[in-house]
């Protein structure tokens, strides 16, 4: 058995009344439970997986399959990088190395302090501003490696570029 | 009506159903497969059975690449499975499978066949029986288990139970094992014990002989699916025979 | 016509000839161990032999999850098609009469096939225990043993 | 209010227009992705501010719109001023009191806010004459920049619906496939398989239920077309599945959207609450008698779900994985039911058909792509963003016109058009209409409408690489020769870059290509060794160079690259210390700098930032010949 987690099933429950518990929910149910948990904790997808009457190892399966999903904890604030072939050939590489230096982790790390984790993620389809990266929930478009401390240090709060 | 097709310039009729495969191993045409298994649907994955095939109202020289194994079979088909280009992408397929799996008797036997002694491509450094042909988890599926499953995709697949430990739907059964046509899922059986995929299971033993051949879970399990009683499942094999002997001899006496 | 076995336990001897002839009708090599027939041995030349009924409402097509099993129209077997049989040996387990039988040695399943309709156990039974009848013969009395026809037939 | 017959729709219509017409002045500020990222939000807020305070004194009506995706994401944020035509770009919050006093008060122009034509260095004035939207024609984006998404009445204000009460009301479910038919459009998710010839196997397949599935899972990098329509005019994408529901006898319908696109999933969501409180959506539409709904299906994040197949299985709640199966989709797909799956820029294009005509459509585009075609233009051109064109219009039109040409006039290397399944399209072939034929024999794609500009600093093998390791992490892994022949091909493709490569490298590479495009499974894997293929096929020597010379000739590849500073042209502005994240440039200001080559790890951030062009790039190999001497 998976080792023992005591999340708080309770958001869990609230998200499964949200939907029916049928196999096709399942990938919309996971994605709220990512949301509310900031990862998938086993003791959830098994919680997930006899609600919706799914075998467990097809929601181990699902929840692996699909790039959305993360089976660590993450970070408080998550960093993603476009690499869309725009941001690609605009330089976004440069910024995943900037990244790496400044908070010594690569990409899907997540920082000791649980501050920061690192994504490289496909095309945001925000390509008319590449490189572009998301600190949280903010855009920073034509992103460069110079202002790297800045963007992090901002996070989502600032709305200029 | 039965359709009537042409296989490497052979001619067999098959049934409506079948596919090329079955057609073809009616003709006596060998095509190489990998994650076909007659008792599961077909699946796709392996490659291995790729055969060019046209229409009857295609073009004459127009062929499509199309796998054998779930392909229908139609009237007025032709179906080459030695053409240049099919023969050197099923070439390709098991080099590259070879350079994954460059220790596995099955695929270095399959690759030899097909004239390679040597991958050409980079081998994997760590050498892996897998072949991700899928059977494991597709008979698991089958009988209504789906305790493994593929985990994770492209390059990083493999095959697992959840979370990698020891898997709690699972029931003993040994079919994941004994389907692999690469014998790379260990496990250990005797009449008290089952080990596999790190979960040990009891063994349904006779109260007598002392005899088992299945577990417990799979007992359970399938007299839930079936309907035959749990009852059948806990005598072995010889007491029963033994208890019909004896039935017998009655019946005997009572003449 | 639908034949069926007819066993006259009275006449057995338990001297396993059946047992051989099964043996070698499903391989060269002869082994007892790999019999789909089976004597159950309770005394000095006294025995029972025990084989599939080849039932109507069979335990082990019921549990099989990959249709191996199968009923053969023409000889009226339950048969075996080893291609698709995923050797969970439930049929092993469900049969309520023993009959299926787990061979380890070629590691898969074995049952009694009917030998194509033609049963090899039965012309090696000195003694006519085992009897291959259309089915109402069946329940007649058995008849008196003809040993020069036995004799012919088994090459004895 | 619910709508229940036609009469009650056209009445809706009316008040729609009316009370759009009853305010003079509109402010309408995109907030597509792009100019939020550039703080078009705050930009919004302001001008709210700002007309709330001036409606005090009630001498003035203004109104604040919130609309989709201009297109022209690179000059953002962008404010249109109706009904002067007036575009305003790279808006702050600090502008939005001029532009209310003096323009639209005033009726004065702020030039410094206008866009400036990168080519002659003019400030144009008008939304239709800057050359970015003067080309084109828009059909699926028609109101996208217009409306706000999150407004039903805006939409039908201009028009939404309006194609819906037609087939609904005059049209036969035969008649409106008639329609598509006549208008000859082809699937906009990259395939082009004809829109009409779907829907008819879909329709005349047995069974009682049937899907109709609009693939918003855009996962080509360098293409966002789907993005904007769905965030930007949503209600044409609604309008679109129900007439095609209509079509086909479907009563069920999802939305399968990118979970990279949150803005878009909550603009669906309201649009599809919105049309569902009109009974544009739901039971008995508009009093029609006709029942469909939708739901929206978030993706998973795989690029592999936009395969019709594995879109299914992902719907189905399972790992996107695709089936081989040789039965059309349109019988046995989700659910194995008949399916109809579109693009969303397919669905966005047909309530604008049925409305005006299928003869309309089709009096557009060449002779087997008819219509227009939604591409993004990105990478390196100046003018970057979101435009729609007839098919047929040319690459040079589109890069040298629209675009504007590439970034600091570089020369133009090549195009890369189809993503991941297409390929990079070059210089000699500029004139090349573009339509699904000629770039699938110039060796590329439509693919979902990503236009890649690529100059002479861009390396193809490393462009190829690129497409191969972003494969590599999307392939599911379910057939041989996609997951392993994706592994090996990057094997092949890092030695070429790491100066690795040897002779035979390219036939290695060719015959794994071949066999990958005929043994894979799904279209990801059959498509994979063309951005392969189309770079070898017209950058030939670029590869033989990598291998040969151990030289990289766009000095990109970093293991072959070194960088440095020409004397003459160094005016010591320091732009390059700064740039450099390793320290490996000395130098004080005004004096030369010197790159350090032991330190130096061939970024290029010094080139990217030098403004007189003083920083050259030279093969590494002559470094190290260099020390043997």
């Amino acid at each position: 058995m998976a080792e023992t987690q005591c999340s708080d099933l309770g958001k869990a429950e609230e998200i499964l009344a949200r939907y029916p518990h049928q196999e096709p929910a399942l990938i919309q149910v996971l994605q709220d439970v990512h949301r509310a948990y900031n990862y998938l904790p086993c003791d959830v997808l098994e919680r997930v997986a006899r609600a919706l009457d799914v075998p467990l190892a097809k929601v181990f399966s699902v929840a692996t399959f699909y790039k959305a999903f993360s089976l660590e904890p993450q970070g408080d604030t998550i960093v993603k990088i476009c690499m869309g072939t725009a941001c690609h050939i605009r330089g976004a590489g440069q910024l995943v190395e900037e990244l790496e230096r400044k908070l010594g982790i690569g990409p899907g790390g997540t920082t000791e302090d649980r501050k920061f984790t690192i994504k490289t993620v496909n095309c945001v389809g925000a390509c008319a501003m590449a490189p572009v990266m998301i600190v949280g929930e903010k855009y920073r478009g034509n992103a460069k490696p110079a202002r790297m401390a800045k963007y992090l240090a901002e996070g989502s709060d600032n709305d200029e570029n | 009506m039965m359709p009537t097709l042409h296989i490497n310039g052979r001619r067999v009729t098959v049934a409506e159903d079948a596919t090329i495969l079955d057609a073809a191993r009616a003709a006596s045409v060998h095509i190489p497969t990998l994650c076909q298994f007659d008792g599961l649907e077909p699946w796709g994955g392996c490659r291995l059975c790729v055969v060019d095939m046209s229409r009857e109202s295609w073009d004459d020289d127009w062929f499509k690449v199309v796998t054998a194994c779930n392909h229908p079979v139609e009237e007025g088909m032709t179906v080459l499975t030695d053409s240049e280009r099919i023969v050197e992408t099923r070439r390709v397929v098991l080099d590259l499978l070879l350079a994954r799996c460059p220790e596995t008797p099955l695929v270095q036997r399959l690759a030899r066949e097909h004239g390679i002694e040597k991958t050409s491509f980079e081998p994997n450094p760590e050498p892996d029986d897998c072949i991700l042909c899928g059977l494991c988890t597709r008979v698991c599926d089958h009988i209504g288990v789906s305790a493994i499953a593929s985990v994770n995709r492209g390059w990083g697949r493999e095959i697992a139970p959840p979370f990698h430990q020891a898997p709690p739907d699972c029931i003993g059964c040994l079919a994941c094992a004994e389907i692999c046509p690469t014998d790379c899922i260990p496990y250990s059986t005797s009449s008290s014990r089952r080990e596999i995929w790190g979960r040990e299971f009891e063994m349904l033993r006779d109260p007598k002989t002392g005899e088992a051949v299945i577990t417990k879970e799979q007992a359970e399990h399938f007299a839930r699916r079936s309907g035959v009683p749990l009852a059948y499942f806990e005598t072995s094999d010889t007491s029963k025979r033994r208890e019909m002997a004896k039935t017998f001899e009655k019946l005997q006496v009572v003449k | 016509m639908k034949m069926i076995f007819k066993v006259s336990v009275e006449r057995c001897i338990a001297c396993g000839k059946c047992e051989l002839a099964c043996a070698f009708a499903h391989g060269s090599e002869g082994r007892p161990a790999k019999t789909r027939i089976n004597i159950h041995r309770r005394g000095p030349e006294l025995g029972t032999p025990v084989v599939c009924f080849q039932c109507d409402d069979a335990a082990c097509v019921a549990v099989c999850p990959t249709e191996a099993l199968t009923r053969n129209r023409e000889t009226g077997a339950i048969d075996m098609v080893r291609e698709r049989c995923i050797l969970c040996r439930m049929c092993v387990a469900a049969c309520p009469f023993g009959n299926m039988l787990w061979d380890e040695t070629y590691h898969c399943v074995q049952k009694c096939d009917l030998c194509e309709g033609d049963p090899r156990c039965v012309p090696f039974c000195p003694t006519g225990a085992i009897a291959w009848v259309p089915v109402e013969e069946a329940a007649r009395p058995p008849q008196p043993l003809d040993r020069e026809a036995l004799v012919l037939e088994g090459g004895v | 209010m619910r709508i229940e017959s036609r009469d009650q729709f056209e009445a809706l219509r009316s008040q729609a227009g009316e009370a759009a017409a009853s305010c003079e002045k509109k402010i309408l500020v995109c907030c597509g992705t792009g100019c939020l990222a550039s703080g078009a939000k705050k930009v919004a807020e302001a001008f709210a501010e700002e007309v709330a305070r001036r409606s005090v004194d009630a001498s003035v009506g203004f109104m604040v719109k919130t609309t989709g995706c201009h297109g022209f994401c690179e000059r953002g944020p962008l404010v249109a001023l109706q009904p002067s035509g007036i575009l305003y770009t790279k808006v702050k919050p600090a502008h939005v009191g001029d532009i209310v006093e003096k323009t639209l008060v005033g009726g004065e122009v702020l030039p410094n806010l206008l866009y400036k034509n990168p080519v002659d260095g003019e400030r144009v004035e008008l939304y239709e004459e800057i050359p970015f939207y003067k080309h084109q024609v828009r059909v699926a984006m028609r109101n996208i920049g217009h409306v706000d998404p999150t407004d039903i009445l805006d939409a039908v204000a201009v028009g939404a619906y309006t194609g819906l009460a037609k087939a609904l009301f005059e049209l036969s479910p035969e008649k409106v496939l008639e329609e598509v038919a006549i208008s000859g459009q082809r699937g906009r998710g990259g395939a082009g398989f004809n829109t009409a010839r779907k829907w008819r196997s879909c329709r005349e397949a047995p069974g009682d239920r049937r899907f109709v599935l609009c693939n918003g899972d855009e996962g080509d990098p360098g293409a966002f077309k789907d993005r904007s329509i769905m965030e930007g005019d949503p209600h044409s994408v609604l309008e679109g599945m129900i007439i095609g529901a209509y079509a086909v006898g479907a009563h069920e319908g999802f939305i399968y959207v990118r979970d990279e696109y949150p803005l878009a999933v909550v603009n669906l969501t309201i649009a599809i609450a919105e049309a569902r409180k009109y009974g544009l959506l739901g039971d008995n539409i508009m009093g029609s008698g006709f029942d469909f709904d939708i739901k929206i299906s978030r993706g998973g994040g795989a690029f592999v779900c936009g395969e019709s197949s594995a879109l299914m299985r992902s719907l189905e709640g399972k790992t996107g994985e695709p089936r081989a199966k040789y039965v059309h989709s349109t019988e046995k797909g989700l659910f194995d039911l008949p399916t109809v799956l579109n693009n969303v820029e397919t669905w966005a294009g047909i309530g604008a058909i049925i409305d005006r005509g299928g003869a309309w459509f089709a009096s557009m585009g060449t002779e087997k792509s008819k219509g227009t075609k939604a591409f993004s233009l990105v990478g390196k051109v100046k003018n970057t963003g979101l435009i729609e064109l007839p098919m047929g219009t040319t690459l040079r039109t589109i890069i040298f016109d629209i675009g504007g040409g590439t970034l600091g006039d570089r020369p133009f290397k090549a195009v890369q058009t189809g993503g991941p399944s297409g390929g990079c399209v070059p210089e000699e072939l500029l004139d090349l209409p573009v339509d699904y034929e000629k770039l699938t024999e110039a060796g590329s794609m439509m693919g979902s409408g990503g236009m890649i500009v690529m100059d002479d600093r861009t390396c193809m093998v490393d462009v190829s690489r690129y497409f191969l390791s972003f494969l590599e992490e999307e392939s599911c892994g379910k057939c041989t020769p996609c997951r392993e022949g994706l592994q090996q091909m990057l094997h092949l493709f890092d030695a070429l870059v790491e100066g690795r490569g040897a002779e035979g490298d390219i036939d290695r590479i060719e015959r794994l290509a071949r066999a990958m495009q005929l043994g894979s499974l799904c279209e990801l894997g059959k498509s994979a060794p063309n951005p392969v293929l189309s770079t070898l096929r017209y950058f030939r020597s670029e590869y033989e160079a990598h291998i040969r010379d151990k030289a990289c000739p766009a000095g990109i590849c970093r293991e072959l690259t070194a960088y440095e500073i020409v004397e003459e042209k160094c005016d010591g502005c320091h732009a390059c210390f700064k740039a450099c994240p390793v320290d490996a440039i000395t130098g004080v200001v005004k004096e030369k700098h010197e790159i350090h080559h032991d330190i130096c790890i061939s970024c290029g951030a010094c080139f990217d930032v030098c403004p007189t062009q003083a920083i050259r790039t030279f093969p590494k190999i002559e470094l190290q010949r260099a020390e043997v001497e």
